[in-house]
C-alpha cells in the first residue's frame, strides 16, 4: 500500500468509526442501545498506532478503541453485535456494550475493571518471547488508569523482564469527571522512567504524528523486544459514556468540527498533501453514513441470545450445579 | 414528626448531609463524588456544602481508597469511602480482608477502623458481568466486617445511621436497582435502625421467606399479590445476620425459603440455611429452598434471566407445599 | 509398577517436574520459586533443571504474578503461578475474580485460561493470622473457578495431574501443614484423580463426615481411634462437590457432621449442608452440624484452640447420637 | 540533648537492638521462640530516622523496625512480649513474632501483607492536614515492596493531595531471595519522580549520614507538609527470617563485625569524635547483654493470653455467632 493509499484508509477508518459514534449515542437516547462509551477525539491516536502494527500482533484493548478495531479489520457487525448483545456477538450478549471482543483480529476481550488487561498483556508478551515470535503486544488505557495498582505492576514487570510490550496510555485528559492535573502530578509519560521503561509523548490528535511515533515505536520494539510507554495526548470530545453528563464538572475545550478535532486536523493534512480533496471527503462521510445506517438496521434485527448460552462457557464443560440451575430457571 | 417522601438516593444523601453537618470527622472519598456527585448523584451537593476537603474526588484507585480511609479512621476521623460499583472493590479486597477487619483483632484493640464503606451493588441496570455483582457472601465470610443492605429508602437512613455512629468497619450495600424505584415515608429527624436486627415485613404461618436488599420488594409482591400467609424476614444486617427472628419464624412455619440475587453456591442463603437445619431440623415441614441467582458471571442481555422473580419463587412455594 | 514413599511437597515436586519435562507450556512463577526453591521447597530443583525462563523468580506483586499468568495462559502456556501464603492472593484478587473466572465467559469461549495456581494455605504452622487463613470459601463462590485440596501426597499428585489438564483456572490449595507430616505410596508413573468427585476414605452406616484438606487426617484418626462406624468423604475437589457422594451417604446414614479449618459462617459446611436439607431432608435423622474453625481471625498462640480437633468432633457426635 | 549524648545514646540503641537480635535467633534455634525476622543491619538507618522524629510524629513501621522502635523508647518488655506472643503482649498473643504495635510511642501494628502499611500512612497523613496538625507520617517498607499495588497507590495519593508523610524504604538490597536488580531496574529514590514527588537518597549504613538527611527532610516534610521518599541504603545482614536458608541464593557481602557493618561504622566514628572510647564501648555491649538476658528469662516466665481472648476484639462487642462458637470451642 502506498502512503497516500493508507493514509486515506486510515481516514475513512476515522470517520467511519466517528459516524458509527454519532449513530450509537442516538440510538442509545432513542432507547434501541443501553449503553456506550464514545470514542469521539481519539480516533487520530488509535488509527495512527493502529497502521504501524502487523496482523499478528495482539492487542489488549480497552472500551474506547472503536476505531482501532475498524482500522484493524474488525467488521462493523461485530462492533454493533456486541453493542446490541445479540445472538451473534462474539460474546453471546454477555456484556455490557462497549467491552468487545475479536480473537481472529488478535483483540482481547474487554473487561471493566480498568488496567487489569494490562498485566495480562505483560503474559501475552513473554509467552512471545518465550517462544521466540516475532509479534509484538499493545496495550490500551486511559489516563485515570495509570493510577491503578495493574499499571504499577504491569510496567514493572515488563521492563524487569524486558518485554515487548507497547503501553499505549490514551491520554484524553479526563478519568470521568477528574481531570488528568488531578489524576497525577506528572506527565504520563516520564512515569516510564521510573520502571526503566522508555517513555514518549506524541500528539495523539495529529494522525501523521501519530504513526510516525508509533512505527518507530513499534519497530523497536519488534527489534529489541523491549516495552515502551507511549503517552498519545487527545482530548474526551464526548461524555464519559451515555450516563454521563459532563456539564456537570466541565467545559468543553475541543467541539466536534472545530480545529482541534482530530478528524478536521488530518483533513487539512491530507488535503495540502493532495491526497484528498473536499469532494472525496464529503463522498467518504456520506459512504459511511449510508453503512452505518444500513449496518445498524440490519443487525438490530438479530434475534437475542437465547436463553440456554447463558449457561455455557462459565466452565468447558458445565458442572453439575450450572446444569441444575439451568433447570430450574429455564 | 415532618417527614418526607423520599427515594433511596435521596435518603442516603440526606443522611449523609445531616452527619456532615453535625460531626466535621465525617469525610467522604470516592471517585467522582464531588463535582460530579457520584455517578448515581448519591453525594450530589455535599461538596458545594462541605468543600473539597471533607468531599474527596480521589484518583482511580480503589485499593488507595480503602486504604486511606481505613488511616483516616485509625487517626479519628469517620471515612465515608464510596467505591463506584461494587464489582471494583476487588481490587481493594486485601486492604479491606487484611487491615481493615483484622486491625482491632491484631493490635489487642488498640486501633479500630469505623468506616462506613458505600457501594452500589447488584443487578437490574443492564450493566453485565462488571457492573452488576452481588458480592455480599465475599464480606461476610471475613470476620470484622459488619455487612448492611437496606430494602427501602426509610431503612437505608436508618441503617446508614447506625453504621456512622459503630466504630467497626461497615460494609454498607445498596441494592442499586432500588435507588429510584421505590420512595417511603422518612422522617426530617434522625433515627436509629439496630445493626443486627432484622425486619418482619410481612406476617403469616404458612412458610418463612428470608431475603434482604432487592429480593425484599420481589417476595413482599409475590407474597401479596398471591395471597401467600407467609413470614418475610428483612434481615436488614448480612453480617452478623438475626439468628434469633429466624429461629422464631422457623419453628412457627416449618418450612423456608431464602431469597436473593447473588449466587447459590456458597452465597447467604447457605449460610441461613445451615443455621436452621442446625438448630430447627425438627421443626422443618420440607427442605430449605433457595431461589438465588445461578453460578455464572451476570449477564447482559439475559439478566432478566439471572435475577430471582415471582414464576420462580412460586415454583419453590409449590415445591414446599407438596412436600410429601 | 513402581512407586515410592513421598511427602507432599515431594510429590507436587515431582509431578510438576514430570509434566515439565514433557510439555514445555508449562511454566512456573512466583515469588522465591527458583534458586531459593519456593518457602515451603516444593519448586527446589526445578530452577536449576529447566532455567530461569521456565521456573521465574518475580518482583514482589501477586497481581502481577496472576494477571502474567492469565496472559501466558490466553497465549497458549500453561502456567503455574505460586502464590507465597494464600493469605496474600487478596492482593491479587480481582485478577482471579473478574480476569481469570469470567475470562471463558465474557468472551463468549473464545478465550481460556488454563491455570494451575499453587497457594498453601490453612494453620497448623504458627503463623498467626497472615500465614494461616484457609480461604477456599472466597473461591468456590466465584463462579468459573475450580477449587482442589489435596489431603495426602497420592492425591496430590493425581489432583495435580489432572489439573494440569484441565481448560480452565485451577486454584490448587495445598494444606501446608500436611507438606511433610505424613507420606503415602506414590507411584512413579503419572496417573490422574478425576475433578470433581470424592473420595469414600472411611465407611460405616451411622454417620457421615463430609470434609477435605488438612482436617482429612483429624477426621479419619478421630473415627477409627473411637471405632465411629462412620462415613468419611474426603471431597478432594471443593468445587464443584461431588454431591451425589454426599447424597448417597447421608441417605444411607442419616447423620451428617462437616469438618473443615476455615471459619464456619460462609464456609464450604454452609454449602454442603444447605445442599444436603434442600433434598435429603427425609433421610436426616438429626441436626446437619459443623465442626470448624471460628469466625475470628486466626491466632498466633491459640492456634490449637482455633483448629477443630478430636474433643470438638467427638462433642457433635455426641449430640447427634443424643438427638431426640 | 547535646549532640554527642544524642549520638551515644542512639549508638546504645543500635548496640541494644543487635544485642536483642542475636538472642532471640539463638532463642528460636532452641525452639524458645517460634519465629523471628532479624533486623541486623539496620540498625543505622532506623536510628537515624528515630532522632529526626518529635514524640507525637506517627509511624507506619514494618516488622523488621526493632531498633527504630527501641529508639523512640518502646520498652524491650514490649517486643519481647510480643515475640512470645504471651498475656502481657499488647497484641494479646495475636500475631506471629515481630508483628509489633505499640500505641502510647505511636507505632501502629504490623499486618503481613507487605507495603500495604502506605496507603494506611497516607490517610493518617490526611488527618493531620485536615486537623492542622505539626506532626508528620513516617512509613517504612523494604525494596521489594517498592513492587507492590500499595506502594503505588500510596506514593501517588500523598503526592495528588500533598501530604506529610515519609516514605522510608529501607533497601536492604534482597527481597527474600531476589536481589534489587531484580526486582525493578531502576533506583528506588527515582520512583518518586514519576509522582511529582522529591526522592533522596542516603547510606543507611552511616548514622551520621542518615541523620543528616532525615533531619532535613522531617524538617521540610513538616513545615511544607509535602511528602518525600527516602532511599536508605542498607544490606540484609541476616537471613530473611528464621526460617531462611540464605546459602541457597547468596554470599553475604557484609559480615557482622565487618567494616560494612553500621555498628562498627558507627563507632569509629564516634570514636573519633570523642563521643566514646573503648571502654566505654565495651561497656555499652556488656549492659546490653545483661540487659537483654534478665529480660528475656524474665518475660518468658509470663503466662500465655487466656483462651477467652481469642474470641475479643473482631468487633467492639462480639457477635452472638463469635459468643456461641467461644461456647462450643472452650
Ligand atoms: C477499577 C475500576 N474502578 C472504577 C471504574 C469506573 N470507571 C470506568 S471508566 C473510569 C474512568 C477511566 O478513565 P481513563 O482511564 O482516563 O479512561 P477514559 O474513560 O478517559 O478513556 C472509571 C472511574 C472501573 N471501570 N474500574
Ligand atoms: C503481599 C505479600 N507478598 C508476599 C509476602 C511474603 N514476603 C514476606 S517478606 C517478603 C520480602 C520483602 O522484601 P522487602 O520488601 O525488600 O523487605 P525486607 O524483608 O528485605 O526487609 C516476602 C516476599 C508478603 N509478606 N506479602
Ligand atoms: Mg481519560
Ligand atoms: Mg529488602
Amino acid at each position: 500500500m502506498d502512503e497516500k493509499e493508507m493514509f486515506v484508509n486510515a481516514y475513512k477508518t476515522m470517520v467511519l468509526a466517528r459516524t458509527l459514534d454519532r449513530k450509537i449515542v442516538t440510538a442509545q437516547r432513542q432507547g434501541r442501545v443501553g449503553f456506550y462509551t464514545p470514542t469521539m477525539g481519539q480516533e487520530a491516536l488509535q488509527v495512527g498506532m493502529s497502521m504501524a502494527l502487523d496482523k499478528d500482533d495482539l492487542i489488549y484493548e480497552y472500551y474506547r478503541d472503536v476505531p482501532f478495531m475498524l482500522h484493524r479489520g474488525v467488521p462493523i457487525e461485530t462492533l454493533i453485535d456486541q453493542i446490541m448483545g445479540n445472538s451473534m456477538d462474539n460474546e453471546k450478549g454477555r456484556q455490557m456494550p462497549s467491552h468487545y471482543s475479536a480473537k481472529e483480529y488478535n483483540f482481547m476481550s474487554v473487561q471493566s475493571p480498568v488496567a487489569t488487561n494490562l498485566p495480562l498483556a505483560v503474559g501475552a508478551a513473554y509467552a512471545i518471547k518465550y517462544r521466540k515470535k516475532k509479534n509484538i503486544v499493545v496495550t490500551t488505557f486511559g489516563d485515570g488508569s495509570t493510577s491503578t495498582p495493574d499499571f504499577h505492576a504491569a510496567m514493572n514487570l515488563a521492563a524487569v523482564f524486558d518485554l515487548p510490550v507497547i503501553f499505549l496510555c490514551e491520554n484524553n485528559k479526563w478519568a470521568i469527571s477528574l481531570p488528568v492535573e488531578k489524576q497525577t502530578k506528572v506527565e504520563i509519560w516520564k512515569k516510564a522512567e521510573a520502571y526503566g521503561m522508555k517513555g514518549v509523548k506524541v500528539d495523539g490528535n495529529d494522525l501523521f504524528a501519530m504513526y510516525e511515533v508509533a512505527k518507530a515505536e513499534v519497530e523497536k520494539t519488534r527489534n529489541s523486544g523491549e516495552p515502551v510507554l507511549i503517552e498519545a495526548v487527545s482530548y474526551r470530545m464526548g461524555p464519559h459514556s451515555t450516563s454521563d453528563d459532563p456539564s456537570k464538572y466541565r467545559t468543553d475545550t475541543i467541539k466536534e468540527g472545530s480545529e482541534g478535532d482530530p478528524i478536521v486536523i488530518a483533513e487539512k493534512k491530507l488535503k495540502e498533501k493532495g491526497y484528498l480533496n473536499d469532494e472525496e471527503i464529503e463522498k467518504i462521510k456520506n459512504d459511511a453514513k449510508e453503512l452505518v445506517d444500513r449496518k445498524f438496521e440490519e443487525r438490530e434485527k438479530v434475534s437475542p441470545p437465547s436463553p440456554e448460552t447463558m449457561f455455557q462457557d462459565v466452565y468447558e464443560k458445565p458442572t453439575w450445579i450450572i446444569e441444575e440451575e439451568k433447570g430450574e430457571i429455564l | 414528626m415532618s417527614s418526607k417522601q423520599l427515594n433511596m438516593v435521596q435518603a442516603i444523601n440526606s443522611t449523609l448531609d445531616s452527619f456532615m453537618a453535625k460531626d466535621d470527622s465525617v469525610i467522604l472519598l470516592g471517585e467522582d463524588i464531588g463535582k460530579d456527585g457520584g455517578v448515581f448523584r448519591v453525594t450530589e451537593g455535599l461538596q458545594a456544602k462541605y468543600g473539597t476537603e471533607r468531599v474527596i474526588d480521589t484518583p482511580l484507585v480503589e485499593l488507595g481508597i480503602v486504604g486511606m480511609a481505613i488511616g483516616m479512621a485509625v487517626s479519628g476521623l469517620r471515612p465515608v469511602p464510596e467505591i463506584q460499583f461494587q464489582d471494583f472493590i476487588f481490587t481493594a479486597f486485601d486492604q479491606l480482608v487484611n487491615q481493615a477487619a483484622k486491625m482491632r483483632y491484631r493490635s489487642g484493640g488498640s486501633y479500630t477502623v469505623p468506616m462506613v464503606l458505600r457501594t452500589p451493588y447488584g443487578g437490574g441496570i443492564k450493566g453485565g458481568l462488571y457492573h452488576s455483582q452481588s458480592g455480599e457472601a465475599y464480606f461476610a465470610h471475613t470476620a470484622g466486617l459488619t455487612v448492611i443492605s437496606p430494602s427501602n429508602p426509610y431503612d437505608a437512613k436508618g441503617l446508614l445511621s447506625s453504621s456512622l455512629k459503630s466504630n467497626d468497619p461497615i460494609i454498607f450495600l445498596e441494592p442499586k436497582r432500588l435507588y429510584r424505584s421505590i420512595k417511603s415515608d422518612v422522617p426530617d429527624e434522625g433515627y436509629e435502625i439496630p445493626i443486627g436486627k432484622a425486619s418482619l415485613v410481612h406476617e403469616g404461618d404458612d412458610m418463612t421467606f428470608v431475603t434482604y436488599g432487592s429480593a425484599v420488594p420481589l417476595v413482599v409482591n409475590t407474597v401479596s399479590k398471591n395471597n401467600l400467609n407467609a413470614d418475610v424476614i428483612d434481615l436488614r444486617t448480612i453480617m452478623p445476620y438475626d439468628g434469633e427472628t429466624i429461629l422464631n419464624s422457623v419453628k412457627k412455619t416449618g418450612k423456608v425459603i431464602i431469597v436473593h440475587e447473588a449466587p447459590r453456591t456458597l452465597g447467604m442463603g447457605a449460610e441461613i440455611s445451615a443455621f436452621i437445619s442446625e438448630r430447627a431440623i425438627d421443626y422443618l415441614m420440607g427442605p430449605i429452598l433457595r431461589v438465588t441467582g445461578p453460578d455464572t458471571p451476570f449477564p447482559y442481555r439475559l439478566e432478566d434471566y439471572y435475577m430471582p422473580n415471582e414464576t420462580r419463587i412460586l415454583k419453590a412455594v409449590k415445591k414446599l407445599q407438596e412436600f410429601r
